[in-house]
């Protein structure tokens, strides 16, 4: 995968390792627990915008699938949480499959449209309680806590470690991924569908798959929230949320994995940290986005990777501006 | 079902259904010179009602409403000066982020200024209702749906017949091509923000006096009215009209579904037909394929 | 171009540490260690208008104390919280206060499904919370470290069906917003209607966002009810009385305590008239027998308000008073260890509040019955008791 | 038989436009056939439908023998049918190095599994696509450009890489649509050596092409459409002088180096 990907991954460790004993404090390391659990959701999701080129609007639908799914079966089903999270990823993909099969022939704002679609459905149903397991509204709590292998995650400290193993797992399969035929043929999709069909890529199988993948993401988030906060509402899982995820894929820099962990680690902490700012916060949220989209166009880790050189030649024109492409479809 | 109950949802539906045509129609307009969904458009319907409550307190309404069109109209422009015209080499996905940050920027704002609370707004005549085979009306919802048909038919004549309402429909065809021969596609950019602006604020102003508007209800019709504007094909006024209509006759009609809780399940019900629609023809009602695959993210 | 982007981006990021470093240094220097008591409030997001008289009347409680010198000879120090009516903004703002401020009791949130997405935590730190949210649930089953000022959803739904039986009233209709408040009143509704035989002809819902409510209202209509009560604590609980005269619907019309707030009357203009509701005796005090024991209070509390910040007082900032002086009687008694605290809290009796005279015990953590209720009702826009 | 493709009776309308009206020809193994045309003749929807981006309307494609009507892009170029583009369709987002790794992905199997564990088999098949690009840009005199972004390349080379790619997916047919078009003459003279390079490695070759210099250069025959329908096919000296073929291009205009894009 590359000695950069390589250097990356043993920085994160070395950071990793670190943090906790520079932060005297638990609460900040719940942060840092937040920033994994919606890493987990922003890589696949970058694989399925970046690599891809794809978008989706309703991923929280997925958060929401795997948070409730493990909820119910641990709460009102008596299964252990392990079990009830394979359950949750399990019915995941399959509603990925089901909703992607259809819907992944559609393209662009018709895409983001049909995927918000997806999203909003679930979150309505969760609301509505069709069947009188979801709680309504009002949601429902009492949902036992993680164990790992036999260790009760029931300190900011212990999550924090395991999310970011987790993280961490998912990222070396994510970059072998992208980093092989398989991650080459989901960028040939973003450079061009045409050329990618006629080199003999499957396009449809591979969007699907790719979309499968972060749906499984997704599920697993969703699990992880459900059992660290002990409470599952819809009121979480709504278009803002699907919205907030794909602003920290974009805001980092989509066309990278990287980019994706970088996204959600600076937006989870400035969003917290804009809290102080009470009535100013929306503002500021709003303020430093568009900052950020002026500065960097193609995401903060991505340009500024660029600007230190390091990506020169490989990244000039993963931000092919959008008049380009426009042109040269409108033209031909 | 009887006549009179079927009246009174479908007005219901029409009266809904009219003010996301016109955030579809601001969507449009927006998204045939730039190619982007501005997702700011529901804070100028927000801004378009805050102003006019603001200003009917000094003024008779028949003069707030035109200033505070305008002023929208300047949010819109400056909006796209600062924020827009610095990013137009950048892809539409990042477009797209800035104009969620620009819907917070002046979601932001507008709390600052007026505040948390919501605001009423006077009907623009007798808040009397109106009986019609049965069905009670306000007479604000024909206010509603004539200010939609005037909208509209203004819309097509500009398109239609003036110089720059042609440069626009250029730019919306092909971009290139309408540099080369002379249009200034920035400033049909521009003019895009502003008109987009002005019919948000328009169908703001309309809905305020039978809702009510406060600084956070712009979300709400920006996803409807994108729900609108995809489901009548992107880019296409009639669309827009079209798919409105149907959405807020959808809901309406979803919510009388005759089972218990049908209404928790309205907004799911309009979506699930979109998408059931959307996986039949890609390129919504009166949408063209070819349209649909020009933008990449 | 970018150079000054990135400039302004800088200049702006430092100057808010700056500012939001001064904010803590600007704390004044008493002799001894301040009593530190969390609050988290929707102060901005869709529950804003919650959790911004919230915000303000404990902050303006705050300060009081602490110009009068303060607890005991600590200083008050509240930290406030946004949550943005968010569960995982509460979850982190919560978890902020208890482990990095180490407040000894928090107060908040705003919202019942905030609430319910922190009782763990309160439970798990062993930290009291008192909730200014209504859901029964909250406190039923009592919840060791959880408890909560407003009214019991239960009672208002109790007052309200007492009301109507008085009346002889039996067929009621039912529309509730779909939040966490709205469901939860939904279902005492529909729990207590068996215990009133009470029959509920229409059970209807509606979003938070949503702005016409015609077609759940002509179902309702045509289920031929006698009254209508609406469950919310959105915005939309206007749209539903403007709609429901609309279309014509003349049966008188119950809201939800959640109506407390002047500005739901103005917005919804000629249409609010004779709506009742029951409510705590904060919206009415000038009515108040003068030995009542609210009284006095009722009436500083407002005119404190209502000076300060120039604007109508609502229940909900009179949660948040409570809240707070529940919490600070018990610094007072016992210092800031937060078992003491919960315990003192868990035995306080006939505490004057604004919501009412609370009396908490180990099997109540609400502290009060539906006798907090008056039923209100409106009158040339304002509000008035119903004399019964 | 010494036919690779036959093509016959091949129909394709958009809507109420007849882009081919029964079209019907054969190309022999090893050569290098032309189609040229006048704007909208067909040319490119005729490649669209031959590498499977369109169903025809009507008719049908033999592909050694076998028919491919209506097969799916990725089985046809599985096959061995790989194709250009007339408005380039470089993978911009990609180095000239990745670009042609992508035309090997027909030709090779790792999957999402096998590639997330990084299984030896995958690193393997990995370094081995990595080494046969890197000789096709040999073969394409590239090997300098590798790793830089493809999109910084100059138009010219951009028109190799996308060759190169296209020949990585090892095609017995190559389908080059335009190769000439926006390169100036002493490119087109490369490009023009680069075709007959290539076909004497043994791989067939249709090309459709404005520049009549080249198509004469290079070709063994060339076939003529106009309005979706055959009009001529034979040896280029021949269709030169085809008065149908004159009728058609001077009712529009000569063909001339560097026609216009359309």
């Amino acid at each position: 995968m590359g000695k950069k990907n390589l250097f990356g991954l043993a920085s994160l460790v070395v950071v990793l390792l670190v943090v906790p004993h520079l932060l005297g404090n638990p609460y900040y390391l719940g942060v840092l627990v937040w920033c994994g659990i919606y890493g987990l959701v922003c890589m696949g999701l970058s694989l399925f915008m970046g690599y891809c080129g794809q978008i989706s609007l309703g991923h929280a639908g997925f958060c929401a699938l795997g948070a409730y799914i493990s909820g119910i079966l641990t709460t009102r089903f008596g299964f252990s949480p392990w079990p009830a999270l394979g359950v949750a990823m399990l019915a995941s993909l399959l509603v990925a499959f089901v909703v992607g099969l259809p819907t992944l022939r559609l393209k662009g704002h018709y895409l983001a449209m049909a995927t918000l679609g997806f999203g909003m459905i679930i979150f309505v149903a969760a609301g509505g309680d069709p069947f009188g397991l979801t709680g309504g509204p009002s949601g429902f709590w009492g949902i036992p806590k993680l164990s790992v292998f036999g260790v009760v995650l029931d300190s900011e400290v212990k999550w924090y470690y395991f999310v970011w193993a987790v993280v961490l797992v998912c990222l070396v399969a994510l970059l072998n991924i992208v980093h092989s035929r398989v991650g080459r043929a989901l960028r040939s999709i973003h450079g061009g569908e045409p050329a990618a069909k006629a080199m003999g890529v499957h396009t449809a199988r591979y969007k699907t798959q790719t979309f499968l993948l972060s749906a499984a993401l997704g599920s697993l988030a969703g699990s992880f929230y459900a059992h660290y906060v002990g409470f599952v509402n819809p009121h979480p899982f709504g278009l803002n949320f699907s919205i907030h995820l794909l602003t920290m894929v974009v805001v980092g820099g989509m066309t990278n994995l990287w980019g994706a962990i970088a996204g959600t680690a600076l937006l989870t902490i400035l969003t917290r940290y804009f809290r102080v700012f009470m009535d100013w916060g929306v503002f500021f949220d709003g303020f430093i986005l568009v900052i950020i989209m002026l500065v960097f166009p193609e995401g903060l880790f991505v340009g500024a990777a660029r600007r230190l050189g390091g990506f020169v030649s490989r990244k000039r024109s993963t931000g092919v501006p959008g008049q380009a492409s426009r042109q040269a479809a409108g033209g031909g | 079902m009887e006549l009179s109950t079927i009246l009174q949802y479908a007005f219901a539906g029409i009266k809904i259904g009219s003010i996301y045509a016109m955030v579809a129609l601001g969507f449009n307009i927006i998204y045939n010179t730039t190619g982007i969904i501005n997702l700011a458009q529901g804070e100028f319907v927000m801004l378009g009602g805050m102003f006019t409550v603001t200003l009917a307190k000094l003024m008779p309404l028949g003069l707030a409403f035109p200033i505070a069109v305008l002023a929208v109209a300047i949010v819109g422009c400056l909006f796209e000066r600062a924020a827009i015209w610095p990013a137009r080499r950048s892809s539409v996905i990042t477009l797209i982020m800035i104009t969620i940050g620009g819907s917070f920027l002046l979601k932001g704002a507008a709390m600052q200024v007026w505040g948390k609370n919501s605001f009423p707004l006077r009907p623009f005549s007798s808040e009397k209702p109106i009986n019609i085979l049965g069905a009670w009306v306000q007479p604000q919802v024909f206010w509603i749906i004539g200010v939609l048909a005037v909208v509209m038919i203004l819309l097509t004549l500009f398109f239609r017949f003036t110089l720059t309402g042609k440069a626009m429909r250029a730019c919306a065809a092909n971009r290139a091509a309408a540099t080369l021969s002379g249009i200034s596609v920035d400033r049909m950019v521009l003019l895009s923000f502003a008109l987009s602006a002005g019919i948000g604020a328009i169908a703001g102003i309309v809905i305020t006096p039978v809702t009510l508007v406060d600084y956070g209800c712009g979300s709400m019709y920006a996803l409807k009215g994108f729900a609108a504007a995809v489901l009548g094909g992107l880019g296409v006024s009639a669309g827009a009209v079209v798919g409105g209509l149907t959405i807020g006759l959808m809901e309406c009609f979803g919510a009388a579904l005759p089972f218990q809780g049908a209404s928790s399940y309205k907004d799911g019900f309009a979506l699930l037909i979109l998408f059931v629609f959307l996986c039949a023809k890609p390129s919504g009602i009166l949408g063209r394929a070819a349209i649909s695959e020009l933008k990449k993210f | 171009m970018k150079r000054i982007c990135i400039g302004m981006t800088a200049l702006v990021l430092t100057a808010m540490l700056v500012v939001t470093g001064c904010k803590k240094e600007k704390e004044e220097e008493l002799a001894l260690a301040p009593y530190k008591v969390g609050a988290v409030f929707a102060v901005t997001g869709p529950a804003s208008w919650l959790g911004e008289p919230e915000k303000n009347t404990a902050e303006m409680i705050a300060k009081q104390i602490n110009d009068a010198g303060g607890i005991n000879g600590h200083p008050l120090e509240l930290i406030v919280e946004d949550t943005t009516g968010e569960e995982t903004a509460t979850v982190n703002a919560m978890k902020k206060l208890v482990d990095k401020d180490g407040v000894c009791a928090v107060i908040g949130p705003s919202r019942s499904g905030t609430s319910m997405a922190i009782i763990n935590i309160a439970e798990d730190k062993k930290v009291p919370l008192v909730s200014c949210a209504a859901a029964a649930a909250i406190v039923v089953p009592v919840k060791k470290w959880v408890f909560k000022v407003p009214q019991m959803d239960s009672d208002c739904v109790r007052r309200i069906y007492d009301y109507m039986k008085e009346k002889g009233w039996t067929k009621a209709a039912i529309i509730t917003g779909t939040t966490g408040f709205g469901a939860a009143g939904r279902d005492q509704l529909i729990k207590l209607a068996k215990e009133y035989n009470m029959e509920i002809v229409a059970d209807e819902t509606y979003g938070p966002k949503d702005t016409d409510m015609t077609v759940q209202l002509t179902k309702i209509k045509a289920a031929n009810a006698q009254a209508l009560i609406n469950w919310s604590i959105v915005p939309g609980q206007s749209t539903v009385i403007k709609n429901a005269r609309q279309l014509g619907l003349t049966i008188p019309l119950f809201q939800s305590h959640g109506f407390g707030n002047i500005e739901y009357v103005k917005a919804a203009g000629a249409a609010a008239e004779g709506v009742l509701f029951p409510a705590g005796a904060l919206l009415g005090p000038e009515g108040l027998p003068d030995d009542d024991p609210q009284k006095k209070l009722l009436l500083q509390y407002k005119n404190d308000y209502e000076t300060k910040y120039s604007d109508a007082v609502s229940t909900f900032g009179g949660h948040a008073y409570d809240a707070l002086t529940l919490v600070v009687k018990a610094l007072k008694a016992v210092g800031d260890d937060r078992a003491k605290i919960r315990d003192h809290i868990e035995n306080t009796t006939g505490f004057v509040g604004t919501a009412g005279v609370f009396n908490y015990s180990p099997q109540d953590h609400c502290g009060l019955d539906k006798t907090a209720f008056v039923m209100y009702t409106v009158k040339a826009g304002k509000f008035v008791p119903v004399e019964e | 038989m010494d036919n690779i493709l036959r093509v016959e009776s091949l129909r394709k309308n958009f809507g109420g436009v007849v882009a081919l009206d029964g079209l019907t020809f054969e190309v022999q193994k090893g050569a290098i056939k032309s189609i040229i045309g006048p704007n909208g003749a067909g040319k490119t929807t005729l490649f669209n439908i031959i590498s499977g981006m369109y169903r025809p309307s009507s008719g049908g494609v033999w592909f050694l023998g076998e028919s491919i009507t209506g097969s799916p892009p990725y089985v046809t170029a599985k096959r061995g049918i790989s194709r250009t583009f007339q408005n380039l369709q470089l993978f911009a987002n990609m180095t000239v190095r990745e670009n042609v790794m992508v035309g090997r992905h027909c030709r090779t199997k790792t999957g999402f599994l096998r590639s997330a564990l990084r299984l030896p088999g995958a690193a393997k098949e990995e370094k081995r696509t990595a080494a046969e690009a890197m000789d096709i840009l040999r073969f394409v005199g590239l090997e300098e450009s590798a790793q830089r972004g493809a999109s910084t390349l100059p138009f010219g080379k951009q028109r190799v890489v996308e060759m190169a790619r296209a020949l990585a997916t090892d095609p017995k047919l190559l389908l080059l649509d335009e190769p000439a078009s926006g390169l100036n003459l002493r490119e087109t003279e490369e490009i023009g050596r680069l075709i007959q390079k290539i076909r004497d490695t043994g791989k067939t070759i249709i090309v459709v092409e404005h520049d009549m210099s080249l198509v004469m250069a290079i070709s063994e025959e060339v076939l003529v459409l106009d309005h979706g329908r055959r009009i001529a096919e034979g040896p280029p000296r021949s269709i030169q002088k085809h008065p149908e073929v004159l009728r058609v291009y001077l009712g529009e205009e000569i063909p001339h180096a560097q026609s216009p894009e359309s």
